[in-house]
C-alpha cells in the first residue's frame, strides 16, 4: 500500500485501457471501435450509474448529510459556468466563452465512476447518494451557459432561432444522456421501494458487468481523447491552459466546501470530481443545438481531449491528495 | 427530373423532412451516419456517441417547381447550421 | 403483498424502463438507441430464451402436461388469425386482414417473457416446456396468414410472385427469429442432454444477464412503441380497437382452453400471454416479403405501437386476474 | 459514362444483384441503412430490429447499352416492392 | 459547380483526405460502410469484423479548377488499392 | 465419457451455435448478425483472451517449460509460412502465394479458445502462459510473409509503396487485433502483479462473460464461413485441399515439438491447434493494405471457409487423439 497512489491509480485496468488507446493512436494502430458500440457503452454506463444510484438513495433515505450536499452540488454547478465565462471572455466571443464554461460547469460521469473505482481500490468508503449530486449537476450548467448567450449576445441573431426559456429548459432536462440519468435514478428508486427482488435480478447487468463494461468504454474514450488532441493545438495555448488550470481551481473550491460540509473523505473526493470534471456528453450536445455560432472543437477537444484524461489519470490522486491535506486541518 | 442532394447535421433533420413535406416531394432518402468537413466544421463518427450527431445526407428525386417552391426555406435551415445544397438532372429509368 | 397488482407490473424494472422510452418520446427528448443495437439485444433475447427453454424441456421431460398444451398451443395459432381475418375483413382488403390476422396469430417473445418477470416477482410456478409452446406459435400463424393470401386473393397479382407452398414453408420457418429460437431451442436440448457443463458456463449469459438485457430492450421498444402510436391514427378507430379487443378477446378463450388443459395458475398466463400477443418480429418481416400489397404501418404500428404495450403494462395483470377468477371455477 | 442510383427494399437486393450482373455491369456499390418515404410507404431506421430491413441505396457507373439491357427487369423487380430508379450523366475523372 | 464521387477501400482514406486537402477543396462527405464488386474484387459486409473493412463512398463539390489540381494524385491511389472516381454536374440551390 | 470425442466436441455450444450460423446460410434463413455486431464481439474475445493471459503468465511465472515453448511458438510462425511458400508457388504469384502462407503460419483466437473449451470440458488440464504463445504467433507470420513479398516479389511494384522495414513492422505489431491482444495481455499482467482486487472486478466481464459470448461470436462465424464456401470454387481444387492438408500437416510437426517439449496432453493440444489453425483477423487486414496484388478471396476463404470449421468442428478431436497416441511414445 505504499505505492505512489498516482502510480497505483494508473495501475488500474480502466487507466490502463484507457492508455491504451490513447497510445494506440500514437503509434498509428488501426485498432478502432466503430460506431455505435461506443454508444451502447455510453448508454449502458448511464442507465447503471442511476439506477444503481437510485438503489442508494432510497437505501441511505435523506440523511443531514445529502440536502447540503446536494445544494452545494448544484451551486457549483451554477457558479463554475459563471467563472469559466469571465476568463474566457478575454480571449473568446460570448458564444465560444458560454459554451465552454458551461461544459466545465456540468460533470463527466466516466469520471466520477473512475473515481469510484478509485476509492474502492483504497478501500475508502462513500455514499450513494452522490450519484444524486452527479445527476442534478448537469443541467444547471447547460442553463447558466444558456442565459450567458441569451442576454450576453449580441442582438442579431437570427430571429427564428431566438431562444426561449422553454427551449432551455428542454436542452437541458431531455437531452438524451441527462434524461436517461436521471430517468433510470428513479426507476432505481421506486425499484428499491417496491420491488427488491427487482434489485437483485438486476445486479448481474448494472453491477457486475459494469468495470468491464467501463474498462471498454475507456479504451474507446482513450482513442477518442488521442484523436482530439492534435486539434487543441488550432485552439491556442490560453485554452489549453484553461483545461488544466479550470479543473484544478474548480477542485480547489470544491475541496473548501467539502470540508464546510464536513464530508467524509470518499464524498469528498467524489464532490471534488464533480466540480472539477467538464461534461464532453449532455453539454456538447445541447450546445450544437442552441449554440451553433461556438466552434464546436473548443468545447469538445478540451473537454475530451485534454480535462478528461488529466482528471483521469493524474487529477484523481492528486484531488484525493487535496482531500487528505485539508479536510483534516483544524476547524476554518 | 432534377435530383436534391442535401448534407447537413443530423440535427436538422426533422425540420428538413417537414420542409419536404410541406413542398409535397414525391419521395426522398435518408443516409445517416455521414462525417465530412465544410467551411465551418469537421464532424467525425467519434462525436456520434457524445449525442453529438454526425451528418446526414438526403437525395430527392423531384420536378423543378418542387425545389422551387422550398429553395429558401431549405436555405434558411442550412444557413443557421451549416450544410449544402446541390441540384443535378436526373431521368427516371 | 397488498398493493394493486397493476401497479405492482408497473413498478417492476422492465416496465419502467418501457415507460421511460415511451416518456422520453413524449417529451422529445432525444434519446436514441441507434441500429443495430436493438437488435443485438433482439437476438440475444432470442437466443437465450431457446436456449434455457431447451434446457427447461430436456430437464422436465414430455411429461402428461406437455403435448396436450403444445398442442391446443397450435391450435390457437392456426384459429385465432382466421377469427381475425374474418373481423378484419370487414374494413380491410383481403392482403391487410390476412397480414395483420396473422400478426395476432403469432407471438410476442417479449410479452413472454414480460411474463415470466410477473409470474416471478409474484412467486408463481411455471415449466419451462411453455418456451415450446411460444416457439411452436410463431410459424403456424404465418403459414395461415399466407394462405389466406393465396386462396382468398383477387387472382391477379403478378405471376412471377405466385405464392408457392415451398415459399410459404420458408417464409415461417425460416425466418431469421423464428429460426434462431427453434435452434438455440435444439442446442439447449442437446447442451442439457449430452454436455451439462455447458449449461453452467453459459448460465452468466443467458441466465444473469437477461434481466438487465431485458429491460434495456424494452427502454428501445418503448420508444419505438411511442413513435409508432401517432401513425395508428391513419388507421382508423376500427383498427385501434381491433388492436385491444383482439387481445383480450383471445386472452378469454386462452383462458378456458387453459382450465380445460387444468394448467396451473402460471402456465395457464403463459398460455394466456401467447394468446394475447401479437408478432412484430417475424410475421411483420414475413408479410413484407410475401404480401406487399399489405401497408405495413396497419400490422407494425397496431402490433407494436398499441397490443405490445397493452399487454406489457396493463394486459399481464388483467390476465392474471382473469386466470385467478376462472381457472378455479367448478368444472365445466 | 451514365450513373445509376437505385432505391429500394433491401429484401430485393440479391435479386437486383441478380439482375445487375446478368446485365454485366463493370461494378456497383452498396449502401445499407437507408431510409425515407416514397409515394407508398415510410422506412424508418427502428424496423431493423425486426428483420423488417430497410432501404438500399444502389449506385452503378456504367454505358448506356448496360443500362438498356437491364431496364425492364429493374422495373419489374421495383414494380413489386417499390423503390427508384433514375439516371444521370457521369463523367470518368 | 461539379460533384465528384469517389468509391474505393476505406483503407485508402486518410490518403485520399490529404489529396483532398492539398487541393483545398471546400468541403467533402465521407460514407462508410460501403460495399459492392468492381471489376478486381468483391467488398461485402462480412469482412468489416476482421478489420478489413469495407469501401467508403466521398462526394466532394467544387469547382473544375480543384478537381484538375487533384486529378493525377488521386488516380494514383485508386490505380493501387482500386475504386472509381466519377464526376458530374452540379447546381448549388 | 465413452461417446465418440468428435461427436462430443460438436455437441458442446459453441460448436452448435456455429452449425446453426452455418446451416441458417444453406437454407437460406435471413438470419443475420449486421455490422459492427461481430466486430463488438471480436473485440470482446481478444481483450478477454489478453486479459486473461496476462493474469495467467504473471501468475505461473516463468517455469522452465514457459520460454522452450514461446520459442517454439515463434520457431513454428516462421517456418510454416515458408514451408507453405513453397507448396503454393506451383500453383500461385509471390503474391498470392506469400499472402496465403501468413495466414496459415498466424493463428486463430477463437480456434484457440475452442480447444481450450474442449479440454475444459473433457477435465484436462492447461496452462495460461499457451495465451502467451498465441500472442506470439500472431506477428512473425507477418513478418515473413510481407518479407517474402520485399525479396521475391518482381521488381516492377509501384516505387510509392515500397515496402520499409518500419511499414512492415508496422502491419506485425500494431494491426489492431495483435495490438488489442498484446496490450490486453499486458493490462492483465500488470493487474495480477499490482492490483489484484481488480481482477476480481473484471472477472465477470472477461470471464463468466466469455463462454456465451463465444457462441454469439461462432453463430456468426458460422454464417460468414458458409456465405465464403462457395467463393472456394473459383479457388480451385489445389487451394481447397491446401486448407485442408496444411493444418494437418501443421498439427503433425506440432505434435513432435510438443513431444521434444515434453509437453502436457492439455498445453500440447493448444500448441498443436495454434500450429494448425489460420489467420481470418490480423493477417487478412495486413495483406490487403501491403499486398494489394493478392487476391482477397483466396486467403479470406481458404481460412475462414474451410480451416476454420474444419478446425472447429473435427481438427480438435482428431488432433486430441494424435496427441494422445504420439505424446506417450517412448522416448525418441
Ligand atoms: N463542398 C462540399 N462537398 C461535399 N460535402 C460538403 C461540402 N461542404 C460541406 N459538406 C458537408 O456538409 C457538412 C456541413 O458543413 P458546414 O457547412 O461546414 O457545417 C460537412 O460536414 C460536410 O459533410
Ligand atoms: N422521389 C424520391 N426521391 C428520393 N427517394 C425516393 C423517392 N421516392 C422513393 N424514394 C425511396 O424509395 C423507397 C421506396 O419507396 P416506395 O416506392 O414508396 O416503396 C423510399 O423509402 C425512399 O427511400
Ligand atoms: N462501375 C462501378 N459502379 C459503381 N461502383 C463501382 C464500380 N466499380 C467499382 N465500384 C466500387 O469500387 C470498389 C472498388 O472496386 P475495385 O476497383 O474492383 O477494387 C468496389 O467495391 C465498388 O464498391
Ligand atoms: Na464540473
Ligand atoms: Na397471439
Ligand atoms: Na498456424
Amino acid at each position: 500500500m505504499e505505492i505512489n497512489p498516482i502510480l497505483q491509480n494508473v495501475l488500474a485496468p480502466p487507466v490502463l485501457f484507457f492508455l491504451i488507446g490513447a497510445i494506440s493512436v500514437l503509434f498509428k494502430s488501426d485498432l478502432e471501435i466503430p460506431a455505435p458500440l461506443p454508444k451502447l457503452f455510453s448508454l449502458y454506463l448511464l442507465l447503471a450509474i442511476g439506477f444503481k444510484g437510485g438503489i442508494e438513495i432510497q437505501k441511505s433515505g435523506f440523511t443531514d448529510q445529502v440536502l447540503p450536499t446536494l445544494g452545494a452540488a448544484i451551486l457549483m454547478s451554477l457558479v463554475i459556468p459563471l467563472v469559466g465565462f469571465l476568463i474566457l471572455r478575454f480571449k473568446f466571443d460570448v458564444f465560444n466563452s458560454a459554451a465552454i464554461a458551461a461544459a466545465y460547469g456540468s460533470i463527466s460521469a466516466v469520471t466520477f465512476i473512475s473515481a469510484e473505482s478509485f476509492l474502492e481500490s483504497q478501500k475508502i468508503d462513500f455514499d450513494g447518494f452522490m450519484v444524486g449530486a452527479l445527476a442534478l449537476m448537469e443541467s444547471p450548467a447547460i442553463i447558466v451557459g444558456l442565459l450567458l448567450v441569451k442576454f450576453a449576445a449580441p442582438q442579431n441573431r437570427p430571429k427564428s432561432r431566438k431562444m426561449h426559456l422553454s427551449a432551455i429548459l428542454h436542452e437541458s432536462f431531455l437531452n438524451g444522456s441527462v434524461y436517461l440519468l436521471l430517468s433510470s435514478l428513479i426507476v432505481g428508486f421506486l425499484t428499491a421501494s417496491s420491488n427488491p427482488s427487482g434489485i437483485t435480478k438486476m445486479e448481474p447487468f448494472t453491477g457486475q458487468l459494469f468495470y468491464g463494461a467501463e474498462c471498454f468504454f475507456l479504451l474507446d474514450m482513450g482513442i477518442v481523447a488521442a484523436q482530439r488532441l492534435p486539434r487543441l493545438k488550432s485552439a491556442g495555448s490560453f485554452l489549453i491552459g484553461f483545461a488544466i488550470f479550470m479543473p484544478l481551481f474548480n477542485a480547489f473550491i470544491g475541496v473548501l466546501i467539502a470540508r464546510f460540509l464536513s464530508l467524509g473523505p470518499g464524498n469528498a473526493l467524489l464532490f471534488v470530481v464533480l466540480c472539477a470534471s467538464a461534461s464532453y456528453l449532455a453539454v456538447p450536445a445541447a450546445m450544437r443545438m442552441t449554440v451553433p455560432e461556438a466552434k464546436s472543437s473548443y468545447y469538445i477537444s478540451t473537454t475530451l481531449g485534454l480535462t478528461f484524461p488529466f482528471n483521469i489519470v493524474l487529477g484523481i490522486p492528486i484531488y484525493m491528495s487535496l482531500v487528505n491535506t485539508i479536510i483534516p486541518l483544524s476547524p476554518l | 427530373m432534377k435530383r436534391l442532394d442535401l448534407i447537413f447535421s443530423e440535427r436538422e433533420l426533422d425540420a428538413i423532412i417537414k420542409t419536404l413535406e410541406k413542398a409535397d416531394v414525391p419521395g426522398y432518402t435518408v443516409m445517416k451516419h455521414a462525417t465530412g468537413r465544410g467551411p465551418e466544421r469537421v464532424v467525425t463518427e467519434d462525436m456520434e456517441f457524445t449525442g453529438f450527431g454526425s451528418n446526414v445526407h438526403v437525395i430527392v428525386f423531384c420536378e423543378q417547381e418542387i425545389i422551387d417552391k422550398m429553395r429558401d426555406n431549405i436555405r434558411d435551415d442550412l444557413s443557421y447550421y451549416g450544410g449544402v445544397a446541390y441540384i443535378s438532372e436526373a431521368t427516371p429509368l
